[in-house]
């Protein structure tokens, strides 16, 4: 379990250069706001293409300018939590929480829906469409819908920022478990210094 | 009220429109996205093609469709082998038809792709699904308000079609008589005018039922507005 | 101001060479607007500011005579045509027009195209020729009804329809069909253009001009389109 | 390439189209924001009486404008104190091809309309912007969208006009007679063929002109895009 | 300067009561996801209307059920920062922060473009469409862009919540001369108990 990202990434107005190699476990994503971060998880996950280098996921390299690679976001299995969440909205909160585990086979499937529900606390929620969520139940959607994807790379871009403590700490410790039992390496975007000591194993400092 | 007469051209007008509507809705959608969704250098002539039925009038439409699609046009042969010919039957009416609103439902369709957010399906495919399904999940529900549209807008197009039918496959009673046809036959004779306002009624009063038909499928699927 | 002159569509080149004789002779030339016979006498009843009508059977002169909009003692049958029977120009089919002639076997499976019937007065000739001949029962229902003359005229043309029934000045102009016989002039009503001088004519010019039309030198002119004249 | 003649029709039908559609976007715009966005009883009637034009074949609502706005009609009476007319003259043709553009121009911009996001709209009250101010500098330029399709529908729409108009206005030279007014004559012509192709040609050469037009205008409004 | 707040507002699927009356200074409104804080801030705005009670701001009554009073949007001079942030899709950044700046009339401006420009950190980001932001930086647009709009009570839904801890600091300083300076009510919604401990002046717990 090792991730590897090595990449130069090209926006319109400022370039951003990420360089780090982490084993299983958390890496925390760290820097000032508009660093970079959403963009190299963006580029992780496929949905971007860095202009220079490469990432590998457990040895399998997902992405590699120089062997002209491109894993397609469908085949990087990287669940990822946006942090413009990106519900459907569309769907039920139900069918935006199954939408990755249908698609998923069996055997990478972590999690059942009424697991999901019952840690994330929105068992209330199944029949309602995103629109009509309050800010913190669409962030716990999302992250839901990631988790029950059965993602083996998890990519949470400021998964708890709308969260009151109580919830925070409850989904804090799921990540935990989730890290522990599964091994599931992860990548956190974080602001806040407690998450990041908390749960991080090693931190990554996106320079300004 | 209405004859039998009327209600033969009545279920014939529908039965052109609806056919000619449901096939070319997939046709509708699918140039609908390629207009909106990629960049080619002939693009803007197949824009410009899918425009000619709206830009030439009628009567050259069908004149064209004669030429192509008569017995003996290429494309009339081709369906004939086929078993299909269209010169004088329900089905030329239906394929002028198709033609005539297909610029209509193009545009309605590709409205509503434009808008919907990539991003979504951009998280569809972190989510496992490929391209295809991604688009077929989430941009095309999405865009259910368009395809509504140019369901509404086709079969409207489709019931008041005269110039391209007639001139394609002219003016036969229980074939291709629908109601514009017989509206225009009233209308050229002398006194018809009694006859020709009770057919339109009927046009109206058709397409006030699938206006209705499709205020009330919008809001069945009201949640599906992104708003 | 030169006359604005509504006239039946049929009648477009004709009508276009008389405007142009008549203009040479140092008149302004008319204002000649073609269309159907029937959206021309809507127009007319409806006001619009016409000096002339040419319409292409009696029965809308009728129409506008009757609304009291035609100017009394104007109407006059301008032109003359016959109805044919015609073939594509490749067809070997002959074929004698006579009571009861084998109509229908000649059209096989194709279609006899002609105006409609009901509507379209090209098609209501027509259909009295073929009904006092003793043949509209068996071709009834194997009828390509067009919306006007010249779109049958392409059914045929086009080899679409094995057979059609057109006005003789139409068969004259298109090359790829071929006249099959001539329908007897008693067989159906006179096919005879009227013209009248409308009732809110404001042209000085109108009334010349419908003489012009009536006049030697344009009957002559017409009968060289194919058209007869009385 | 094209005789004098051949430009003058060319210039008509611009002016022509150029002038309905132009009149025509805020009637369309109203239209299509009362339809959006209200609720009232008669909604469904104005639905259906802006969607009449396309379903009446285009003949007969030549006969209802010359109805309505000749020179014995009601709306006919009015314009003429106010000095317009429209029979026989390039107003009339101007006329007919708006009324029968309507349906499109109304759809297209209704379907942007609705989809506009209302939170965006409240959030622009909050800043102080009454409804209509933040109608004026949200709703609307969101719209823009759909409000460039209803310009190249509509302008199609009326490049191809041809029933109504000929019905209404009659085809006089160098007033009503625009392309397919042309092509139509053309058609009743012994060896027209030609000239029918010839004028087809520049009908879908401007069409081509004004889908480029729009296309470039589109691209520089870009960022106009909500995604 | 006081703001009194008594409201019920009916959700689709749940009842909201706040009761509340505050002097100036910062309100801090607490509670769980879902609880309804954002509720009340659009209920305060006039954008949701409540099913009962009244909402008076220095004495000047926005709504109340009982007179059938309900003052418009624009006419109750509140600047809100929406949790979904809600900028123009359409506008630069700088023609969303001049927004409401505009229609203000000069007397109640209190807040230059250049001077929001530079304590927001977004000078830079004037000629962009906000949908090029990063979260942070679309984040501080909308804060300035409520300040920009002169408002006389400032409604801050979590305004916070994707920014550093550098960022956070500035912006809580900027909040904090606000407060004192202009005496401008706010009702601030937030998780973070740091952010509640340091700026609020009373706190306001909406029960679940
Ligand atoms: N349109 C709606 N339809 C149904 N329920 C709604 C709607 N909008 C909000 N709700 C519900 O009302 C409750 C209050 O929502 P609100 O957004 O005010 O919560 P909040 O306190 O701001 O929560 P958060 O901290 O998660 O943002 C939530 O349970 C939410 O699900
Ligand atoms: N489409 C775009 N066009 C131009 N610049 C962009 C675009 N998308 C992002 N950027 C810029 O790239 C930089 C990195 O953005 P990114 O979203 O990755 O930042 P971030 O580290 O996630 O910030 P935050 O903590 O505020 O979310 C920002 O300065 C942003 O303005
Ligand atoms: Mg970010
Ligand atoms: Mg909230």
């Amino acid at each position: 379990m090792s991730l590897e990202v090595d990449v130069v990434i090209q926006r319109t107005t400022r370039r951003i250069t990420a360089h780090f190699a982490t084993g299983a476990g958390i890496t925390a994503l760290f820097g000032p706001s508009g660093a970079g971060k959403s963009s190299v998880i963006e580029a992780i996950a496929g949905l971007l293409r860095p202009v220079a280098g490469r990432i590998v996921l457990d040895g399998d390299v997902l992405f590699d300018v120089a062997q002209g690679l491109d894993r397609k976001p469908e085949a990087r299995g990287c669940g990822v939590v946006f942090q413009d969440l990106r519900l459907f909205p569309h769907r039920s909160v139900r069918d935006n929480l199954l939408y990755g585990w249908r698609l998923a086979s069996p055997d990478r499937r972590f999690l059942t829906l009424d697991d999901a529900c019952v840690f994330l606390g929105i068992a209330s929620l199944l029949d309602r469409r995103p629109r009509t969520l309050s800010g913190g139940e669409a962030q716990r959607v999302a992250i839901g819908r990631a988790l029950l994807s059965g993602p083996r790379l998890l990519l949470l871009d400021e998964p708890l920022s709308s969260l009151d403590a109580a919830r925070r700490e409850e989904i804090m410790g799921v990540i935990e478990r989730i890290r522990d039992d599964l091994r599931l390496p992860m990548v956190l975007v974080s602001h806040r210094a407690d998450e990041v000591e908390r749960l991080a194993d090693s931190v990554v400092a996106l320079g300004d | 009220m209405l004859s039998p007469d009327d209600w033969a051209i009545v279920a014939l007008s529908l039965k052109v429109g609806l056919v000619a509507v449901l096939l070319t809705l997939p046709v509708a959608f699918a140039l609908a996205w390629v207009l909106a969704r990629t960049r080619f250098p002939g693009r803007l002539l197949l824009d410009a093609l899918v425009h000619l039925p709206l830009v030439l009038p009628p009567v050259v439409m069908g004149w064209l469709l004669l030429l192509g699609f008569g017995a003996n046009g290429p494309f009339g042969r081709f369906f004939a082998e086929l078993g299909v010919t269209f010169l004088f039957r329900w089905t030329g009416a239906a394929l002028a038809a198709a033609v005539m609103a297909l610029p209509l439902m193009v545009r309605a369709i590709r409205l509503s792709l434009e808008a919907v957010d990539p991003r979504l399906e951009a998280a569809a495919r972190t989510l496992g699904a490929g391209p295809w399904r991604a688009f077929a999940t989430v941009a095309l529900p999405l865009s259910l308000p368009g395809v509504l549209a140019a369901t509404v807008l086709g079969l409207a197009r489709s019931l008041g079609e005269f110039g391209a039918t007639i001139t394609f496959v002219s003016n036969i009673p229980g074939e291709t008589r629908t109601l514009p046809l017989a509206i225009y036959s009233a209308l050229q004779m002398p006194g018809g005018d009694a006859q020709v306002v009770r057919l339109a009624a009927i046009s109206v009063a058709l397409s006030l039922g699938a206006l209705v038909a499709s205020e009330a499928l919008a809001r069945r699927m009201g949640g599906t507005r992104v708003a | 101001r030169a006359p604005v002159v509504l006239a039946a569509a049929s009648l477009q080149e004709a009508l276009t060479a008389a405007a142009g004789q008549w203009a040479a002779k140092g008149h302004g030339r008319p204002v000649l607007s073609f269309a159907a016979s029937s959206a021309l006498a809507r127009q007319v009843e409806a006001g619009a500011p016409a000096d002339l009508f040419i319409s292409a059977d009696e029965a809308w002169m009728d129409h506008v005579a009757a609304a009291g909009f035609v100017a009394p003692g104007s109407r006059a049958p301008v032109l003359l045509n016959a109805l044919v029977l015609i073939a594509p120009a490749s067809s070997r089919l002959a074929l004698a027009i006579r009571p009861g002639f084998p109509l229908a076997r000649a059209l096989g499976a194709g279609r006899l195209a002609m105006g409609d019937p009901d509507a379209v007065p090209a098609g209501i000739y027509g259909k009295q020729a073929l009904t006092r001949l003793g043949v509209w029962p068996q071709v009834e229902g194997k009828l390509a009804r067009a919306e006007n003359v010249r779109a049958a005229l392409a059914l045929v043309a086009r080899g679409e329809a094995p057979l059609g029934v057109v006005y003789a000045t139409d068969a004259r102009a298109e090359p790829r069909v071929r006249v099959v016989g001539v329908f007897p002039p008693a067989s159906h009503a006179p096919i005879v253009y009227p013209i009248a001088r409308l009732k809110q004519a404001s042209s000085a010019d109108a009334e010349p001009f419908r003489r012009f039309l009536l006049s030697g030198e344009g009957k002559a002119l017409f009968r060289r389109f194919g058209f007869g004249t009385r």
